[in-house]
């Protein structure tokens, strides 16, 4: 991964040879990486460089900082409090409070909306971020009305995980471009349980058994403190799995 | 804040085992009265039960029964590994079918529906008052709910946002109806009727109230009008459930002024042009000095009666007045005599449970 | 040293002449403030403490106590504020205490945490139980007597509880080192033998054997805590018994004047 | 004041409902401490401990002062407790927080109340001159059970520490620096170490020690015990909380005293390893080579 992903550090110049050049696209600049125009591109983060020549586009993945709403973000929110039509949710401590309306759930309506109290979770997707205001947020889908597996989380254990590995969990494919395959393997033990992974470095893990919540959430946060690779994870997961028995 | 620490009674060891130590207290605090009345009280207690549950005092911890059949209220809680219900508070078990609950010897007023307060406003927002009601949280007054001048029919416009102020402001009394409870305690209060409202002209005490113990108990009539001796004319008196009281100098309520200016044939708006005029006054009306003594007059007994540990009602404060207009008479001040504090309180105290 | 404890050997008497069981004369009044929501005064011997209890009530600005102190507006249950004000006429040296005194915040905190234990929070979200406590006098034992006040002037306040939060001390006639097995626990220790014997705080939770608050400031061989505890937890039974003895006098007075309607007895409800 | 991060409602939950199955979320045992780790710096009198994600280091310093004038005879000994935002966003400079005093308050009794540093052979000059002794704590991380990690930095960097020699002769009291004279160690008299259950349900029937920050926010009630390896209890702080079965903390104790002992054992090999590394070819080599001869 390492050769293919070159490390850069802030200011350091990029190599022409890594910038993707597409005939048609036109180049896109992910996080950590800005345009000093006429034609250099800087990083602003230590991190590795990524590029994805067929989206023409590249950016920086690192693993730390905090994090910073953007929109489509599925995030692990906390009720901090209720107002009269809105939730503020808090989606990182010490951060301002993000807003999420009552009726921003599946079916909600005037008089039939969830009852949260302070500090029960919801599973939430981030409408609108900028940095002049605070962050809003929705447990359904605009355009379906539909909660699409968003919404409130019942039970379970919330798990706090670097922001990389949240992102890493995210990915389509988590195994081959993420490097992450713990779940999966859990699974394959025959584990039964459910996650929900916000951006936000916050892992839900849902089960009838607390054992297995408790098994899956030593994984994954071993997993991210010793950076396992997928062997190690394989073992480790192997290893907890001895352990509970 | 009076401060009154009694010397301590005599020295007994207060070590001795319980038995002793109850028949000690018993002879102790009933020196006085008690040992006369003691004999009045059915002794309906059981063998198990010691000689103080005949009063039905309960104290925080004490199971009062294990029995299933009963469902707990307020004042009792039910231990987790017994089941048992057990008393929260210090008080007297109460019972309404089923439910059995513990009246505090003394507590701060939990608010009730249909409660008639009196409050002073602590707090003024955009679009309610924030009024101390002596609860354990500060009710809420909306400005929809109050009476509007121009009119108890008007809607309520930004322009009445605007000047929320001209009606109440911070450290106004108030008369109010406790209108609706959140689930956490706190109150809504309305003054949608022309009885509420502002109040002037008078003397504001607060005793104890509603949620247990001595002062103001709920009663058929909190507010009243008595004609007061020594030439001072009507006095109203307010008795809040929660213990806060009104005495004031008795104004024609504007329901019959309604009434008069209905028969003189004005036209309606007019006369609520001139009730609005008076509703949110803030200025005194001219009172004259009988009338000022005999407010006076009507707080000493007030007084008197809580520093006394006696109820607080119509009843008693009626009697108590004329007693303490007596009392004035035999003295040698005449009617300009108004003091009640000490001896006198007691020997007011007396006159009235002596009957 | 100045504690002769040659005496005890001899007599099984203590300086002040009880026996290792006894408890000083304790002497309780509530309802001393009658501008105060609840309010005590208690003589422990010759440690003398005030309390006054305002509220539950909505916050209002305050300073110089401790409590939950993160708490918001938004808490499900009422907080519980302790201040503890030690007279500088209390104790022999004339000593002030400033207001940050550490000493002093471990006591307001462990007051606060002990009462809130026990005391129905959670029936009065937003609000806040003032609890003031006032040394008059000290002679050992402060902390017990300290929260025996607190106990009454909320039950005095009607603010509802499991039960009683009541506390004693209780010492060791055995010196840190000496391993010595026939050392006799003590109960309620004075200011003197709180100085040169090794003691404990212990509040319990009515009469039941849980423990509320366990403080202990001394070296003391482990052998010797069980008999200490032991002792200290049967003097908060007895603490208990003489506390509820003065709310129930209270009580019994307001119901024969009248203030108070007299309570329905169960006796007759047995029946259906 | 920034709030602290409360934990959501199914944490909570599931915390306690783990914890009635007899499971921890990080998978330890009840009475299992985390990884326990103990590094000495360079200079004497700097221990760095860190206890899973908890991380405190103490610092030892020493001065000479005038005594106070009602203890001519004994040494001036201070611990001072500072809790910076670097542990955690909610702790902020210059306002103690309640949590930083009792902390404190709890090293002070654990340490300088039970007499653990000799106070007296602190003394130079009878009313003149002193050491002063100071610990410096820090807190760099924090991830629960500050009490028990502080209380061991602080008698691991005094144990450790070493102070100038001294000599009076007629009248002339002159300090050593180190390369003049070996510096030599404190006058310790026992080894006091905190011991924190944290106690969980209605009741308080679990008990937990070393409990993680997580599991410090839910707990009910909280007892630090502090004992030497000769089974003396140094003070016992219970400071409220959730009422604990009497029994309960009796045999919390006991178990505070095999791990108390665990402790001892573990700083004394720890101490030992480091005068091995310090003796690299160094004086006491050579005095001991001296000695052969």
């Amino acid at each position: 991964m390492a050769t293919e992903h070159p490390l850069v550090l802030p200011g350091d110049t990029i190599d022409p040879s890594l910038i993707p050049t597409h005939k048609k696209q036109p180049l896109r600049l992910g996080p950590g990486l800005r345009h000093v125009p006429p034609s250099t591109i800087l990083p602003t983060v230590a991190g590795q460089l990524v590029t994805d020549l067929r989206k023409n586009s590249m950016w920086v993945e690192y693993n730390g900082g905090r994090y910073i709403p953007s929109q489509g973000d599925l995030v692990i929110g906390q009720v901090a409090r209720s107002a009269t039509d809105l939730y503020f949710v808090t989606i990182t401590p010490y951060t301002a409070n993000a807003s999420l309306p009552h009726l921003s759930f599946e079916g909600a309506s005037k008089k039939t909306r969830p009852q949260l109290l302070p500090g029960a979770l919801v599973y939430a997707r981030v409408t609108l971020a900028n940095r002049h205001m605070d962050p809003e947020l929705e447990c359904v889908s605009a355009t379906t009305g539909k909660a699409e597996g968003l919404g409130p989380l019942a039970g379970g254990m919330a798990f706090d995980v670097s922001l990389g590995l949240a992102r890493r969990l995210l990915m389509a494919r988590s195994r081959e471009e993420g490097g992450v395959e713990v779940l999966e393997q859990l699974g394959a033990e025959g584990l039964a349980f459910e996650t929900a992974v916000g951006r936000n470095g916050r892992v839900w893990v849902g089960s009838d058994s607390p054992k297995t919540v408790v098994l899956v959430g030593r994984a994954l946060t071993e997993t991210d403190e010793k950076a396992l690779g997928v062997e190690q994870q394989r073992k480790l997961v192997k290893k907890l799995i001895r352990e509970m028995r | 804040m009076p401060i009154t620490i009694t010397a301590p009674k005599a020295v007994r060891p207060s070590y001795a085992t319980a038995d002793n130590a109850s028949d000690d207290s018993g002879s102790d605090s009933s020196s006085d009265n008690g040992a006369d009345l003691e004999g009045d009280i059915p002794m309906t207690s059981s063998s198990r039960r010691k000689e103080d549950k005949s009063y039905s005092i309960v104290t925080p911890g004490e199971v009062i029964t294990d029995d299933p059949q009963w469902m707990r209220g307020h004042g009792t809680y039910v231990s987790a590994s017994t089941a048992a219900i057990v008393s929260s508070v210090a008080g007297t078990i109460t019972r309404t079918n089923k439910l059995l609950s513990v009246r505090p010897l003394r507590a701060r007023y939990t608010p009730e529906v249909g409660d008639l307060v009196v409050g002073r406003i602590v707090e003024v927002q955009a679009k309610r008052w924030r009024v101390d009601v002596g609860g354990s949280q500060l009710a809420s007054l909306p400005l929809s709910a109050i009476n509007l001048p121009g009119g108890i029919l008007r809607k309520r416009t930004e322009t009445d946002e605007l000047q929320i102020r001209t009606f109440f402001a911070e450290g106004d009394l108030l008369v109010a109806e406790v209108q609706q409870l959140f689930s956490d305690g706190g109150a809504v209060l309305h003054t949608r009727s022309l009885k509420y409202g502002k109040l002037r002209n008078g003397v504001f005490v607060a005793v104890s109230g509603m949620g247990g113990g001595g002062g103001v108990v709920r009663s058929r009539r909190q507010v009243w009008t008595m004609e007061a001796a020594n030439g001072a004319g009507p006095l109203d008196v307010v008795l809040g459930v929660n213990g806060f009281v009104w005495i004031s100098k008795h104004v024609e309520t504007p329901e019959a002024l309604v009434a008069e200016t209905k028969s003189a044939t004005t036209g309606i708006t007019n006369l609520e042009e001139s009730v609005s005029t008076t509703m949110y006054s803030s200025q005194n009306d001219r009172i004259g000095i009988e009338t000022m003594r005999e407010i006076a007059r009507i707080r000493g007994v007030v007084t008197a009666l809580v520093e006394n540990g006696l109820r607080v009602d119509e009843d008693m404060l009626v009697r108590g007045y004329h007693e303490a207009v007596e009392m004035a008479l035999l003295s040698g001040g005449g009617a300009d005599d108004i003091y009640l504090g000490g001896e006198r309180g007691e020997q007011l105290a007396a006159a009235l449970t002596g009957v | 040293m100045p504690l002769d404890t040659s005496a005890y050997s001899l007599a099984l008497l203590r300086v002040d002449g009880r026996r290792w069981n006894e408890l000083r004369r304790i002497h309780a009044q509530i309802r001393t403030q009658a501008a105060a929501d609840g309010s005590s005064y208690l003589e422990m011997g010759h440690t003398k403490v005030m309390c006054v209890v305002t509220g539950p009530s909505e916050p209002g600005p305050r300073r110089g106590t401790t409590g939950g102190a993160a708490a918001g507006a938004s808490k499900a249950a009422a907080e519980v504020a302790v201040s503890v004000v030690v007279a500088g006429f209390s104790s022999v040296d004339r000593k002030k205490r400033g207001r940050g005194d550490k000493r002093n915040l471990e006591l307001q905190s462990t007051i606060s945490n002990a009462l809130a234990a026990s005391l129905h929070t959670h029936l009065f979200p937003h609000s806040v139980i003032q609890v003031s406590l006032h040394v008059l006098s000290q002679d050992g034992s402060l902390l017990a007597a300290l929260i025996n006040a607190a106990t009454l002037a909320c039950v005095d306040a009607g603010i509802p509880m499991t039960d009683y939060v009541v506390a004693c001390t209780a010492g060791s006639t055995s010196t840190y080192a000496a391993g010595d097995e026939s050392a006799d626990p003590l109960l309620d220790l004075n200011h003197q033998e709180e100085q040169e014997l090794p003691g404990l705080t212990v509040a319990t939770l009515g009469e039941t054997d849980r423990v509320a608050v366990l403080v202990c400031e001394s070296r003391v061989q482990v052998g010797r805590l069980e008999g200490m505890l032991a002792v200290g937890v049967d003097g908060c039974k007895q603490v208990r018994e003489i506390l509820d003895r003065v709310v129930r006098e209270k009580g019994k007075r307001m119901v024969l004047e009248g203030t108070v309607v007299k309570g329905e007895g169960l006796e007759d409800m047995d029946l259906d | 004041m920034p709030r602290e991060a409360e934990p959501s409602l199914n944490e909570r939950q599931f915390i306690l409902q783990a914890l009635q199955e007899n499971l921890r979320l990080d998978g330890r045992e009840f009475d299992q401490y985390r990884p326990l780790e103990l590094t000495f710096g360079d200079q004497y009198g700097v221990a760095d401990v860190t206890l899973g994600k908890t991380r405190v280091l103490a610092k030892a310093s020493a001065e000479v002062t005038v005594p106070y004038v009602d203890r001519p005879l004994d040494g001036i000994f201070n611990i001072a407790t500072e809790l910076s935002p670097m542990a955690s966003p909610a702790f902020e400079v210059g306002r103690p927080t309640e949590t930083e005093v009792l902390i404190s308050r709890l090293l002070e009794k654990t340490v300088r109340r039970s007499g653990a540093l000799d106070t007296e052979s602190l003394c130079l000059v009878a009313g003149q001159k002193v050491w002063s002794v100071r610990v410096d704590v820090h807190v760099l991380s924090h991830d629960g059970n500050l009490i028990d990690a502080a209380c061991f930095a602080v008698v691991s960097a005094l144990r450790h520490f070493r102070k100038p020699d001294t000599s009076m002769e007629s009248g002339i009291l002159t300090v050593y620096t180190p390369a003049e004279r070996e510096p030599v160690a404190l006058s310790w008299l026992h080894s006091p170490f905190c011991v924190t259950w944290s106690y969980f349900g209605d009741e308080g029937e679990i008990a937990l020690l070393d409990a993680t920050w997580r599991e410090e926010q839910v707990r009910a009630g909280s007892c630090t015990i502090s004992l030497n390896r000769h089974g003396e209890i140094c003070q016992i702080a219970k400071l409220g909380g959730t009422p604990v079965e009497a029994v309960t903390l009796l045999q919390c104790t006991n178990t505070a005293l095999t791990k108390v002992q665990e402790f001892s054992a573990f700083l004394d090999r720890k101490l030992a390893e480091d005068i091995k590394r310090r003796d690299k070819g160094g004086l006491m080599a050579e005095l001991s080579a001296e000695n052969d001869r």
